[in-house]
């Protein structure tokens, strides 16, 4: 079964090329941050798909880690994004 | 003899999984559709609990099986009710 | 002794949470900080030089396991000159803040910003550094957007899309290293790394996202407006360090860790985007209206000229002419750092004091602050590249570099480069030695202005005519 | 379960992965679009759990999809509020206009050389054979690390440092979201249906996160999945309407948003000061380390993930001067009975909890 991290993986090749393509189209602030998470989760993707063995051997718990890291920098990202995004309303409610 | 159980449980877990979904996807409005979601998922993961409970070895895990139904059953209570009121609230002032 | 390496990231780091836990006292701790962190800076200059490259393996773990900390001649002076900059800079953000609410938001994520530059630069470990890159992205975001007006914010936000674009570019390609290599240590990669589709792939995202962060031409539109719009003591590290920080990366990938991998083609890309760089930042600092929007587009051109150095080190053999050609390199970085830093904060001083920055009407501020002006003077000796500056002598080897490897396209665009910006540069002196009816002084603000002078001054003489040692520290390479 | 049967799930995980993803960037509508990414996120962690990694199946389904989701989910709602015409969706184009087609297709085909560029090499790479990775070496040492989940020994023992300036760029940018504003305006009293869930659920999930902060030494878990499930109760509490969810103020409160860094800072610090590398901790010592930095970063992650979903400075309640709180509420008994069973760090924010509640009879 080593078939399963080519699936996985070139998925999550897919997903980036996906995100990157809504990410430098779309024009709404909100649907950009969505956008830079998915192609953030194809390139999880693919790392996690490095690191499986198939289902006898354990797997690589290195690219693991880094996925969790990833996943943890990446959502303090968007809620930095957000709060911008909230103070520009704010202001232009107030106008 | 329990592997014929389970199998039977299962599927009809799945059955009702599935009425659920058509019943989403076909119902005319909001509150059928609801009504369709929560009653077929809840009864359908019972079922699949149920049947998955009597191939396990360990109480321990049927017991974590049981509290996961549980946690669906009320959460989807909740959600439900949330988004039904919701509606209704909608519909109050058109 | 290798245990600078790790100071010189906590301390810093322990700094911003002192900083942070007892606001009334943020300023005098940043700048304790400050002091400790830039003799640790100095000590890991003079520890390179006199002992070659250091390492540092936190945790003890060796092999690949864990992550090392190497410090080299190239990363030594970066992170010399990092401190420098940001001392200064600190100095001067501890009088351009003048409410205590801002400075408690300001020292706990400037220190953090530090903290990351100087992970950035003494990391040996592929994952790592997207850590630290983010780390930068979000700290310098934090930061620009303190202001709070909405073009800052505005601006902000698009930096900080860019950014994330650009780290998860360089995630793919750290991705692609460890699927084939299985490993993330710079130093074991640079023996095994082999030219070859996966690399290939590899470097060219990891340079993709590196180049976004950088802000080369033409991904540099997201750069004017936040380097314009933050506070000035911001704009200063924005424009001097942290898209040097990305540079550095790129450098260090490209000549240390994938030299073979690397394509003369891939070279002269980078080195026909520099050319653009050069040509289209200076022109739009020429029509600039403000004084910071002029400084930024300043930025944009200046870094294409370190980016016309790839396809000079690729084409020369590796030899004295090869090494020259990098201390050349390295000696335009660092002068550029020091000199827009101080013209940024020199900028702040005088929009803090006539309350705006638009060039038309700068005349008279020879005569108010005659320091703040002599600080952009000096700071527009060391972009031109007019000698003594370290410019001059950066230019030089490019240009000897452009002679020797028969490329000179190079040398057009530089001396095109050179002209336009003396003419940016001659344009803001114009307008500030016009006459104003204002009395004549010297130093008027001695903790706003020195800061600006020192740096400047630093660029245009120190470093131009003490240049040697820079080469001799060049020659300890991972 | 036999190949062909596990083939048929990944086709059908990975189809409804991609076209979830489609979905959620195809969609016109921003709420319809966080929801099905929210969705997606689901699916991936299902991924994610079937790739065996339980470990990151646990953050994504909590951070991933939950907390993210939360927060876009509220930030559209928010830009749903009657703002002007050139409001939130003017922030990058001043107008709403198609794209050229030319640059449409440009882009396309730029994004589809790109992935295609990762999937061309990622094939040469797959093709080289199995690659033994850091799973050997790590596998080595894992007596040495303290712990025996293999993750949680990357995490916080050979790759710690990565950890740590990860909880810095977490307080980094909590720090920005600080210094942007206060706090959004809170949620309307819900009814008592979803009340009564609350009640029940917030227990559980501070009971979830103690669990799954001690599990993590040896088992899928650990701090992020912890801190990030001690969040959703703080996220929970507040769509419920609640204006306490348990934080502290001003000192306090950078306290424990910079606990995660701190304590990181100062075992390493210590470390070295007892002629040991930084952050190289004596394998007798490891487990205890790592749980006691584990600890300080859950709360730091919880803290910074609730003000994350704050979205500004938490305003203080104005109910101190009424003096001591009446009898304990009912609500609160259910955190009071879990207290026992739970690891140190958690019974600070129970109480904590718990004098909210007493405040919220008050408001």
């Amino acid at each position: 079964m080593l078939t399963a991290h080519w699936l996985y993986g070139l998925t999550g090749c897919l997903i980036v090329a996906l995100g990157l393509r809504a990410a430098l189209l779309q024009t709404s602030l909100l649907r950009r941050v969505v956008a830079v998470n998915v192609m953030g989760t194809g390139v999880f993707l693919v790392l996690i798909a490095v690191a499986y063995r198939g289902p006898e051997m354990p797997p690589d718990p290195v690219p693991h880690a880094l996925v969790l890291t990833g996943i943890v920098v990446a959502v303090s990202a968007t809620a930095l994004a957000l709060a911008l995004a909230r103070r520009l309303n704010a202001e232009h409610a107030d106008e | 003899m329990i592997d014929g159980l389970s199998f039977l449980l299962i599927g009809a877990g799945g059955f009702f999984y599935l009425a659920g979904s058509i019943g989403l996807l076909r119902l005319p409005d909001l509150y059928s559709r609801l009504h369709a979601l929560t009653k077929a998922d809840n009864l359908g993961l019972g079922l699949l609990v149920t049947g998955s409970a009597l191939q396990l070895p360990e109480p321990l895990i049927v017991f974590k099986l049981l509290l996961i139904w549980l946690a669906v059953l009320a959460a989807s209570a909740a959600s439900a009710h949330l988004i039904a009121r919701h509606a209704r609230r909608q519909e109050a002032r058109p | 002794m290798s245990e600078l390496l790790i100071w010189l990231v906590a301390l810093p780091l322990a700094g911003a949470l002192a900083a942070l836990l007892l606001p009334r006292r943020a300023t005098a701790t940043a700048i304790a900080t400050g002091v400790a962190t830039t003799l640790a800076a100095a000590a890991l200059l003079h520890g390179v030089a006199t002992q070659g490259v250091m390492h540092y393996a936190i945790g003890g773990w060796t092999g690949g396991l864990g992550i090392a900390l190497r410090a080299d001649g190239l990363s030594a002076l970066l992170v010399l000159m990092n401190a420098l900059v940001v001392l200064a800079a600190s100095v001067y953000a501890s009088a351009y803040f003048r409410k205590p609410s801002q400075r408690a938001r300001f020292w706990p994520l400037w220190l953090l910003l530090w903290t990351s530059l100087n992970a950035l630069l003494l990391s040996g470990d592929l994952f790592n550094l997207y850590v630290t890159l983010e780390l930068v992205g979000l700290s310098a975001v934090a930061l620009a957007s303190l202001g709070g007006q909405t073009a800052a914010v505005q601006a902000a936000l698009r930096y900080l899309l860019v950014g994330l674009l650009g780290s998860m570019l360089f995630l793919a390609g750290v991705s692609l290293i460890y699927a084939a290599y299985a490993t993330l240590d710079l130093a074991t990669l640079a023996r095994v790394a082999e030219a070859g589709p996966i690399l290939w792939s590899a470097l060219a995202l990891m340079s993709a996202g590196l180049l976004l962060k950088t802000a080369l031409f033409p991904l540099h539109f997201w750069l004017p407006p936040a380097h314009a719009s933050a506070p000035a003591p911001v704009s200063a590290v924005l424009s001097a360090l942290v898209v040097k920080a990305a540079f550095y990366l790129v450098l260090r990938l490209w000549l240390d860790v994938f030299p073979d991998v690397v394509t003369a083609q891939a070279a002269a890309v980078l080195g026909v985007l520099g050319a653009g760089a050069i040509l289209w930042g200076s022109w739009r600092a020429l029509h600039a209206e403000r004084l910071k929007v002029l400084a930024a587009y300043s930025t944009v051109a200046q870094l294409g000229y370190l980016f016309l150095f790839f396809p000079l080190l690729q084409a020369l053999p590796s030899d004295a002419s090869r090494d020259l050609a990098l201390g050349g390199l390295v000696i335009l970085a660092l002068t550029h750092g020091l000199a827009k830093a101080g013209l940024f904060l020199a900028i702040g001083v005088v929009q803090q004091r006539s309350g705006h920055d638009t060039i038309r009407d700068l005349d008279g501020t020879a005569q108010r602050l005659p320091a703040t002006t002599f600080a952009i003077a000096l700071a527009g000796v060391a972009l031109i590249g007019l000698p003594p500056s370290g410019a001059f002598l950066g230019k030089w080897q490019l240009l000897a570099g452009s002679f020797a490897a028969g490329q000179w396209l190079w040398i057009l665009v530089t001396i095109i480069g050179s002209l336009l910006a003396a003419a940016y540069i001659f344009r803001v002196l114009g307008h500030a030695f016009g006459h104003g009816p204002y009395p004549n002084v010297a130093v008027t603000l001695a903790r706003e202005e020195w800061p600006a002078l020192l740096l400047t001054l630093t660029a245009a003489v120190v470093l131009g005519l003490a240049a040697a040692p820079v080469w001799s520290v060049l020659e300890t390479r991972l | 379960m036999s190949a062909t049967s596990l083939l048929v799930f990944d086709g059908l995980l990975l189809v409804s992965m991609v076209s979830l993803a489609w979905a959620a960037l195809a969609s016109t509508d921003e709420r319809r679009s966080v929801i099905l990414f929210m969705a997606f996120g689901l699916v991936v962690a299902l991924a994610w759990a079937r790739l065996l990694a339980p470990d990151v199946a646990l953050a994504e389904a909590a951070i991933g999809a939950g907390l993210a989701g939360a927060l876009l989910l509220t930030a559209g709602r928010e830009q749903r509020q009657p703002t002007p015409v050139h409001g939130a969706a003017g922030v990058h184009k001043r107008h709403d206009a198609p794209l050229g087609s030319a640059l449409r297709w440009a882009v396309t085909s730029m994004s589809a050389a790109l992935g295609g560029t990762l999937a061309w090499a990622l094939a040469h790479a797959f093709s080289r054979g199995p690659q033994d990775g850091l799973a050997q070496a790590v596998s080595a040492n894992l007596p040495d690390s303290g712990v025996s989940n293999p993750v949680t020994a990357v995490l916080l023992n050979f790759r710690a440092y990565d950890t740590l300036l990860e909880l810095a760029v977490l307080l980094a940018a909590v720090l920005g979201i600080l210094a942007l504003g206060r706090e959004r305006p809170g949620y309307a009293a819900s009814g008592p249906v979803f009340d009564g869930l609350v009640r029940w659920l917030v227990p559980v999930l501070i009971l979830t996160a103690g669990y799954l902060l001690w599990v993590g030494a040896h088992a899928p878990g650990g701090a992020f999945q912890a801190g990030a499930t001690l969040a959703a109760a703080g996220v929970v509490l507040r769509l419920a309407g609640r204006r306490c969810i348990g934080l502290p103020q001003g000192t306090t409160l950078r306290i424990l948003m910079s606990a995660g860094v701190g304590m990181f800072l100062l075992i390493g610090l210590a470390l070295l000061g007892f002629g040991r590398p930084f952050l190289g901790y004596p394998a007798a010592w490891a487990g205890v380390l790592i749980l006691v930095i584990e600890s300080a970063a859950m709360v730091a992650i919880a803290v910074t993930l609730v003000l994350a979903f704050l979205g500004g400075r938490p305003q203080p309640i104005r109910v101190d001067a009424l003096g001591r709180a009446p009898a304990l509420p009912p609500v609160a008994a259910p955190s009071g009975r879990t207290r026992e069973a739970m690891p140190r760090a958690e019974s600070a924010t129970a109480e904590a909890l718990e004098r909210c509640n007493e405040e919220k009879v008050r408001c």
